[in-house]
């Protein structure tokens, strides 16, 4: 069982055995998520019927809620991946946790940008300093502080080892920045004008976006997936298989060239 | 994958029957995908001074780096009296006295302020007693961004006399030091290498004293005596 | 299907333009995420094969 | 060995006692600003004095906390530390506590000063002192970790900001609204409260991952 285990974490940490596994699993998420991504948005789009206080701009949702989800949930994907490449010195990981910064930054600004449309024909103005667009803003900044010291840094390694630190510490923090946040908004909210759904959405609506939150975990894992192969490639491009495969593609492409 | 398995030491006790302070087995450096050294063993011994030579560029520096633990950009194992150095760190630690290319001395403290926190068991009379011997007499309270670039490594030399650690590592501690001084340090260092201490240490200079010599930079590293 | 037509489907009950912006930025930041990394893969990809013909030669 | 290497900061800092100075001059420089900027009645200035000051403190903070390790870092001491064999974080916290002693808590002393200059309300001068008091700490103690991580970085002062200031907000809010509370003649006690766990948390976690991120920076 151990040594099983241990089998496998050398694998995973092995950049060839990654590139490899990652091509097919990108390939089936790709699939899943493009097919939940177009029935949750046509469905969400079309179909589901109209909330009754916001009217048909209450659509936004099915890309707001999955894209706020997902960028704070990618922090801590990355502040994890990070944690396992400090303490098991899995080079991988900090592949993975480098990858996310500039995807999780994305998903961010779409989040508070269809957060502040939305707001505009439900609260009359593009921005107000609502709990949770205000904690959606900072882990921007976090994202940003994380993206800075990878472009500050030269070295690699110190750079993924000091990314993956503020990481970590930025992650214990999102909780207390969370609450205290909340805290603050309804300190100085004077009308209380927040976005409250009603406490249970009927399943026509809920349903559509189920499918788009996964849907758009799905599309989460393409994108790293492409972008860790990226780094793969760069990194390794010196190796004997990465010149294989280049040389194989070459192949490839002239005789396809040829016929 | 740079993953290390600890091992325990395989190494022979060299004539007087001593096992090895700190040795290296297959230590791998690499600095921006060059590999520096690989495959590089050898076993220190209390009583040695060893000199770690190569040309610019061969890692000396970095080897220095990695023994002290504070580069993590390497692969082997280090082995501090025959146990596995993450486990002995603090022992380690406690024993080593690290001269560094630059010597942690604050121009805005005076010679004598600088060594009371290097060496802060150290009493008053025995840092004035050092100072004297490294030829700082009346310049104990001058600060030091006073004294001259020599004078200054001086004052970091100061401290070979004040802790009583068994492991110097020295890097470059000729440095801006005139004649006398070298010859009066060389002496300095063979009487801690007799008393059962162990010097690594690098210089350009050409040292009138029987060393070890790591060589780095060749395709494989040799250790003879000279 | 909620809407009567395709004009009262694209109006979304006067809440359109909002709808459309958001759905229009998703799908720009949807296309940076998957195309970004391709056009890299190919830049990557050419850099080796350059590198590869340097060293044929 | 910690008591050396605090004397040895105390002297260090009293021989440079013009740097000292630099982050209580910024503080009143920038909260004089703000009269000028947006306008000097003493009502409105009253009402947004807590968060002004406040965020002067935050920022003189801030400008202080590249000099924690550089000079060490420079001279090669910091190299001396890490290789001393107390552990690193009880040296990250010997340095927070000087950091605070002469660029948190001078803060704290001035700030009722500047609070009469902006016409902060009677109420609000306790819980000001108090919230700088308890929440200066913190500051340093975070800033530690940005101070750790940019120290070997040639733009280092310019990354400080966008590393540490996001983790600042809690204070921000929880130390600003304490001030509000006592303008209003209402209980800070809450605001002390969570004040004093934001210091505990950053207590236990900062010392450590300022260590690591020596250690990081120092891994050339």
């Amino acid at each position: 069982m151990w040594t099983r285990l241990k089998r496998l974490y050398h694998k995973m940490g092995s950049p060839k055995w990654f590139y490899q596994i990652s091509t097919l699993c990108s390939k089936w998420c790709m699939a899943v998520g493009s097919v939940l991504m177009l029935t949750g948005v046509v469905w969400g789009l079309a179909f589901a019927p109209a909330d009754y206080l916001q009217g048909n701009s209450f659509r936004i949702i099915y890309v707001h809620v999955p894209a706020s989800l997902l960028s704070q949930s990618a922090y801590i994907m990355m502040a994890v991946a990070g944690l396992v490449g400090l303490v098991w010195k899995m080079k991988m990981s900090f592949v993975v946790a480098k990858v996310i910064a500039p995807i999780g930054a994305s998903l961010a600004i779409l989040s508070l940008l269809t957060g502040a449309i939305w707001g505009k024909p439900t609260w009359g103005t593009w921005w107000v300093w609502d709990a949770r667009l205000t904690s959606m803003l900072i882990l921007l900044f976090l994202y940003f502080g994380v993206i800075a010291i990878y472009n500050a840094i030269e070295n690699d390694e110190m750079a993924n080892k000091a990314a993956a630190l503020l990481a970590i510490v930025g992650s214990i923090n999102i909780p207390v920045i969370k609450y205290s946040v909340e805290w603050w908004n309804t300190l100085h909210q004077p009308a209380t004008i927040t976005l409250s759904k009603k406490p249970t959405m009927a399943p026509e609506m809920f349903i559509p976006l189920v499918l788009t939150i996964f849907g758009f975990y799905c599309w989460f894992a393409v994108w790293v997936f492409a972008r860790a192969r990226n780094e793969v490639l760069l990194k390794e491009r010196r190796t004997k298989w990465v010149r294989a495969l280049v040389q194989a593609r070459q192949h490839k492409s002239q005789i396809g060239g040829d016929a | 994958m740079s993953r290390q398995n600890f091992h325990n030491l395989d190494a022979s006790p060299n004539a007087n029957g001593q096992l090895p302070m700190l040795s290296a087995r297959g230590l791998l450096c690499e600095r921006d995908e060059r590999v520096l050294f690989c495959q590089l063993d050898f076993d220190l011994f209390a009583g040695d001074i060893v000199r770690i030579a190569g040309p610019n560029g061969a890692g000396k520096s970095s080897l220095m780096r990695i023994l002290l633990g504070l580069s993590a950009g390497f692969e082997g194992q280090l082995f501090w009296h025959g146990q596995p150095m993450a486990e002995q760190i603090h022992d380690f630690r406690s024993q080593l006295l690290y001269l560094g290319h630059q010597l942690g001395v604050k121009g805005s403290l005076s010679a004598e302020e600088n060594l009371a926190w290097f060496c802060p068991n150290a009493r008053p009379d025995e840092i004035y007693a050092a100072l004297q011997k490294v030829g700082l007499k009346g310049y104990e309270d001058l600060l030091t961004h006073a004294l001259s670039a020599g004078q200054q490594r001086r004052v970091a030399l100061a401290r070979l006399f004040l802790a009583d650690k068994p492991l110097w590592i020295l890097d470059e501690p000729f440095t801006a030091i005139d004649k006398e001084g070298v010859s009066e340090l060389e002496q300095v260092v063979i009487k801690h290498a007799q008393g059962g201490g162990l010097v690594i240490l690098t210089t350009h200079h050409d040292l009138r004293v029987p060393v070890k010599t790591l060589m780095l930079g060749g395709q494989e590293s040799e250790m003879p005596l000279c | 299907m909620f809407f009567d037509d395709l004009s009262s489907f694209l109006a979304m009950g006067g809440h359109g333009q909002y709808v459309w912006l958001s759905y229009g930025l998703a799908a720009l930041i949807v296309a940076i995420n998957f195309i970004g990394p391709a056009l890299t893969r190919k830049k990557i990809i050419k850099d080796i094969e350059r590198q590869l013909r340097r060293e044929q030669t | 060995m910690l008591i050396a290497l605090l004397k040895r900061d105390l002297l260090l800092a009293f021989r440079s006692r013009g740097d000292l100075l630099n982050p209580l001059m910024f503080f009143m420089v920038v909260a004089s600003l703000f009269p000028l900027a947006v306008s000097p009645d003493p009502a409105l200035l009253g009402s947004i004095a807590a968060g002004v000051i406040w965020v002067g403190a935050l920022l003189a903070a801030l400008l202080s906390l590249d000099l924690m390790f550089k000079g060490d870092y420079e001279d090669g001491s910091l190299e001396q530390m890490l290789l001393m064999p107390q552990p690193a974080m009880l040296m990250v916290l010997v340095k927070v506590l000087v950091h605070w002693l002469v660029a948190g808590l001078p803060l704290a002393f001035i700030a009722p000063l500047l609070g009469l200059m902006l016409g902060l309300a009677d109420g609000g001068f306790m819980p000001l002192i108090l919230s700088l008091l308890l929440a200066t700490p913190t500051l340093s103690l975070l800033g530690a970790i940005g101070a750790g991580l940019t120290v070997g970085l040639r733009k280092g002062g310019m990354l400080m900001p966008l590393l540490i200031l996001p983790l600042y907000i809690p204070v921000l809010i929880f130390a600003a609204s304490a001030v509000q509370a006592g303008v209003q003649g209402t209980s800070y006690l809450g605001h002390m409260a969570f004040l004093g766990a934001y210091l505990a948390l950053t207590l236990v976690v900062a010392p450590l991952a300022a260590a690591a991120a020596l250690r990081i920076s120092l891994a050339r």
